[in-house]
């Protein structure tokens, strides 16, 4: 990992409120790999001060990278209104990525909404390692369905669901996964989006026996493992969403909260909570 | 000392992470993450969230426990020439001591800070911050334990910090370090749901600077020991306040998050500002606020 | 009360200057100046000093006293439509029990909010707010002489203001309200004196707004009474994030420095936000933080 | 006073780090006179809150009004990068301004510096009362001497002084004003500017037994005379600059704090302070 000033040299307003950022640094692309992220402190001088993580959407190779990203809030809004020649203070890449090997014989990249932006990464990557993949996409409208073009160019057969049904299939990308994956039969699933769709991806994919990795989202600090504040609940206790991933196999994951260990409420490991808490 | 900066605990870790952005051998002191005597898992996610101009964090006091430590992380921490602080936190007086007993003839640990003041745990933590009586005696707990320099590290959700500052001189502390997180809370409007899995966390950042610089002028009025200044540094200006509030050393918390050199900036801005002024001894500036 | 939204004393005079922007006729309350028993002139200049996500202030309770209050703020306020809550503060109980009987048959007062929570006077203030003996004897004080609804202000500068809130609930209480500001200090590094001629201040604004909130929602686990939150509310979210808490009604201070008209916006708010939610009874989300 | 949403309609960089902006309000615009300001919202969604005052410059009647203003720090820095058809919130006019009225014989107007803001205004209405007047401008050096043809234009004859004797005097204003005033014989001095500056000219003027009227500068909070921050001290107590100034008759200010009476340190008043703290 590395912290660089890095120059932004393009930049897109993709579609109303998603913006595209190329941004120049040998160091991160080159170290890249699928599913990391980059740390981009977004917001100088303002009253917010934490960086914010983006997937690495797309690599120049050892020269840059671009992110993609939705303005949700007031970071991805500061990020919006950087211009091309401003520099941004970029730390990545960051995380570990997507496990993938040229021994797959099939993938299924599914995607929900901005879920797409390490995807694509991955997709590009696995056209190199010409492993066969299958993009699945999901957006709420057929306007917001992004990249579509591209990933359609070097997949298989790309799917598509919107909510309203303005493309392909009408409904959710999980609800087209669950009624397509017994004919796709991939040998694995790599998925990022929004939390609910991953768990019910991951649970189509346990349910057909098919390996899973998901990409998770958290509130991050640091981004680079130290501070312990983006943790999420495995089997094998809590994991930093920043460094143990963002990615994870998506069978490690604790989807319910009650199915939490009581071991994890906050005393010490192996005795409940009740016996820890003395106070 | 080389310089009068380091890390503030649960910020920089046992040092690993960051170690590949800055050459921890530059830093004054490296002060790990708080360590308990068995392993802690922390508090339910989420942990995190900012607000403005800092955050809440309800970590929780997640480490691997004191054997892990020091068979997995000191022997890393000791290929550095930087002395090494390990922050301690225990449930009980009783664990307090023990913490410092473990530590007992370890090689490389320089000193020992009491973390009195956590706000994110239910035993323990800040209860022993906030009464002067327990404040005393849990710093004498470790004084009996350990001969090493004992820095308590001081809560600012107090009344009076200076009394609790005074006591813990009194329990045989060599130093104090103030101020760790104020209590605070935050709610998502649309969920209805406290933003932290803990419902409360502690405040860092920007925004506790004014506290932490007039309570460490307070304790400096009261107490003789050096005192390391916390709370919300972020460059060398806010780090020269402390010092003219009477702090002999700083340490820097969530600055680190932001911007993971700035430890190394502020030890060389410290520098110019000495440099500039014609100053050749931090000495010049410490205490030095003309009230 | 027409709204849960009045101004916090001291942001707001007696009215008169921001009267020019917004009716006070549409605010819940307006809660006027601390008033005290004889004129005070306040604190040395520089009174004000910003600092992240907020401002320092030692003031001093400048005011004309009560003789003056009452004869030439209440007349003018007399004319609004709208209840007139008087704060006022003492050095002594038996001050606070005198402007209770100064104010006792005045017409045009709807209720009595107590300070003793000023960071900014060398005697009283804060003092009162900081420990439950104090606090409850010199609410009981008041009570014992005005038959008017009787608000207490509390300070956060203390480990545990439920404790607080209880006090005065049992001094006689008939509401609390919170956050008065946190001790502060600021250091200019060019001259290395305090930004305030009073060394301390009161640190107000969004950055103190956590700390508001968990203690609004501290307290509201521990007495019945209404509760009034105040610290750091900007905006109409931040008012919802308060009424979550527990709190019956808000106040807003700092935010009417930056935008007059922002208590305004905040009524419209909230109730656009229940509306959007189909809720038709504030009662709907006081207090319904979900934990 | 006004609280408007009001467009900046021309933006100049006078000199380095020195900016004006002209802001469209008809009521700020109308119901202004020399020695006002207007309290604007520089940094909004920034880290820093507080509004800032700022004089009023200049007047295009009926319709806008121009600010002058140094980047000093944060709020001025944010507000030197506003654009051209930004809206800026602006509280205005504000305070009371310069006394004059078209009787007075002759006036001298002393600006340090910035100093010279409010009082290129007051210039422009005493030209309109046919009062006769002399400016005279102090600055660090020839270059940074602002709207010297303007007042030249219009005033009598004007002096100037710089620090490095670039142009005019070699030396202060404040300097060059004790030199001259005894054969300017100025019936009023106006002057605004550096508080030692001040200071200076209203000690000349008093010995002289000439009037003097300063325009203070202090931190301020509501702008408007609520929060009571803005105090400063005068023979009369404490005064807000913002609603009592920022133009006061100079012998009323007391600019020794050794001078400050007892009764003037946070006590109640008529007492001394030991008195009034027992604790
Ligand atoms: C490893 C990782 C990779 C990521 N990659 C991308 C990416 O490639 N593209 C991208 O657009 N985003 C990505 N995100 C999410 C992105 O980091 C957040 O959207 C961003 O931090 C929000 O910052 P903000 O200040 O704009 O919003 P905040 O002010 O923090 O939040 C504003 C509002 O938005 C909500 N919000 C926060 N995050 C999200 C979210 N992810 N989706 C919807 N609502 C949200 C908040 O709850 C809040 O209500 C990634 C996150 C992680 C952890
Ligand atoms: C009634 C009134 C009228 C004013 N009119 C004008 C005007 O017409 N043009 C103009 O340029 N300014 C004017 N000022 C001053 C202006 O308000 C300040 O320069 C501004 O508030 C500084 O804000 P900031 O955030 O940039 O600086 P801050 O961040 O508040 O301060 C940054 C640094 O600058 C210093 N500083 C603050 N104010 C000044 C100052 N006035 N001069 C030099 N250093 C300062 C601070 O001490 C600090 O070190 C006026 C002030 C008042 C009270
Ligand atoms: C994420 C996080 C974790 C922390 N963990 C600890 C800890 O383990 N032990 C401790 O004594 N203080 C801990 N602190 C408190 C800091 O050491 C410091 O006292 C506080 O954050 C104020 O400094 P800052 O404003 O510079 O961050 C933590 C703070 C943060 C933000
Ligand atoms: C300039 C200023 C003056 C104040 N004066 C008083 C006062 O006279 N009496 C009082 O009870 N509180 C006073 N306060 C405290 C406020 O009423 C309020 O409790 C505090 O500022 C926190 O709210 P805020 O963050 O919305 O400003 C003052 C605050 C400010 C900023
Ligand atoms: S964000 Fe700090 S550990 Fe992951
Ligand atoms: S700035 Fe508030 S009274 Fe002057």
């Amino acid at each position: 990992m590395f912290q660089v000033n890095a120059d932004v040299i393009a930049k897109e307003e993709v579609i109303p409120g998603v913006f595209s950022l190329t941004i120049v640094s040998p160091v991160i692309s080159e170290n890249a790999k699928p599913g990391q992220f980059v740390h981009i402190a977004c917001n100088q001088g303002g009253n917010f001060i934490l960086r914010r993580p983006f997937s690495i959407h797309r690599i120049v190779p050892g020269k840059a990278f671009e992110i993609l990203f939705r303005v949700v809030g007031r970071g991805t809004e500061a990020l919006s209104r950087v211009k091309v020649y401003d520099i941004l203070d970029v730390i990545g890449p960051l995380g570990n990525g997507f496990k993938y090997s040229e021994r797959i014989t099939s993938a299924l990249l599914v995607a929900g909404g901005l879920g797409l932006a390490p995807l694509l990464y991955l997709a590009e990557e696995l056209t190199n390692e010409q492993v066969k993949f299958y993009p699945m996409l999901g957006a709420q409208t057929k306007t917001k369905l992004l990249r579509y073009i591209d990933f359609k160019r070097i997949g298989k057969k790309t799917y598509v669901a919107t909510d309203d049904g303005s493309s392909g299939h009408n409904g959710t990308v999980a609800d087209l996964l669950n009624r397509t994956i017994h004919y796709i039969r991939p040998e694995i699933i790599y998925a990022c989006g929004p939390e609910p769709m991953l768990r019910k991806v991951a649970q189509t994919a346990d349910e057909f026996g098919v390996k899973c990795q998901v990409s998770l989202e958290t509130k991050m600090a640091c981004g680079v493992g130290v501070c312990l504040g983006c943790a999420c609940v495995t089997r094998q206790g809590y994991k930093m969403v920043c460094k143990d991933g963002p990615v994870f196999d998506a069978r490690d994951i604790i989807w319910d909260k009650e199915e939490i260990e009581p071991t994890l409420l906050g005393g010490y490991r192996c005795e409940t909570a009740k016996v820890s808490d003395p106070g | 000392m080389k310089n009068p900066v380091m890390p503030a605990s649960g910020t920089f870790g046992a040092g690993r992470e960051y170690s590949e952005f800055i050459d921890l051998n530059c830093l004054g002191a490296l002060v790990v993450k708080t360590v308990t005597l068995r392993p802690r898992d922390g508090n339910a996610p989420p942990r995190l969230y900012e607000v403005s101009s800092g955050m809440l964090n309800s970590i929780g006091l997640q480490n691997e426990g004191i054997d892990h430590f020091i068979e997995h992380d000191l022997p890393y921490l000791r290929q550095f020439d930087v002395p090494i602080i390990i922050n301690i936190a225990g449930n009980t007086l009783e664990e307090y001591a023990q913490l410092c007993r473990e530590i007992k003839g370890v090689e490389g640990i320089s000193g020992i800070e009491l973390n009195i003041s956590c706000p994110n745990i239910k035993a323990g933590g800040i209860a022993f911050g906030a009464s002067s009586r327990l404040a005393e005696q849990v710093t004498a707990a470790a004084r009996y334990n350990t001969d090493l320099p004992l820095i308590v590290k001081l809560t600012p959700n107090v009344y009076n910090v200076s009394k609790i500052a005074q006591a813990v001189v009194y329990g045989g502390a060599n130093a104090v370090s103030l101020i760790n997180t104020l209590v605070g809370m935050s709610i998502d409007t649309n969920t209805f749901k406290p933003h932290l899995g803990n419902i409360t966390g502690g405040l860092s950042g920007p925004a506790i600077k004014p506290v932490a610089v007039r309570m460490v002028w307070e304790v400096a009025q009261t107490v003789k020991v050096p005192i390391i200044g916390i709370g919300g540094i972020n460059s060398t200006l806010d780090a020269i306040e402390f010092l003219l509030a009477g702090a002999t050393a700083v340490a820097i918390g969530t600055a680190n998050f932001v911007n993971p050199r700035v430890m190394i900036e502020i030890i060389d801005g410290i520098e110019s500002f000495l440099r500039q002024r014609n100053m050749s001894d931090i000495r010049q500036i410490i205490g030095k606020v003309k009230v």
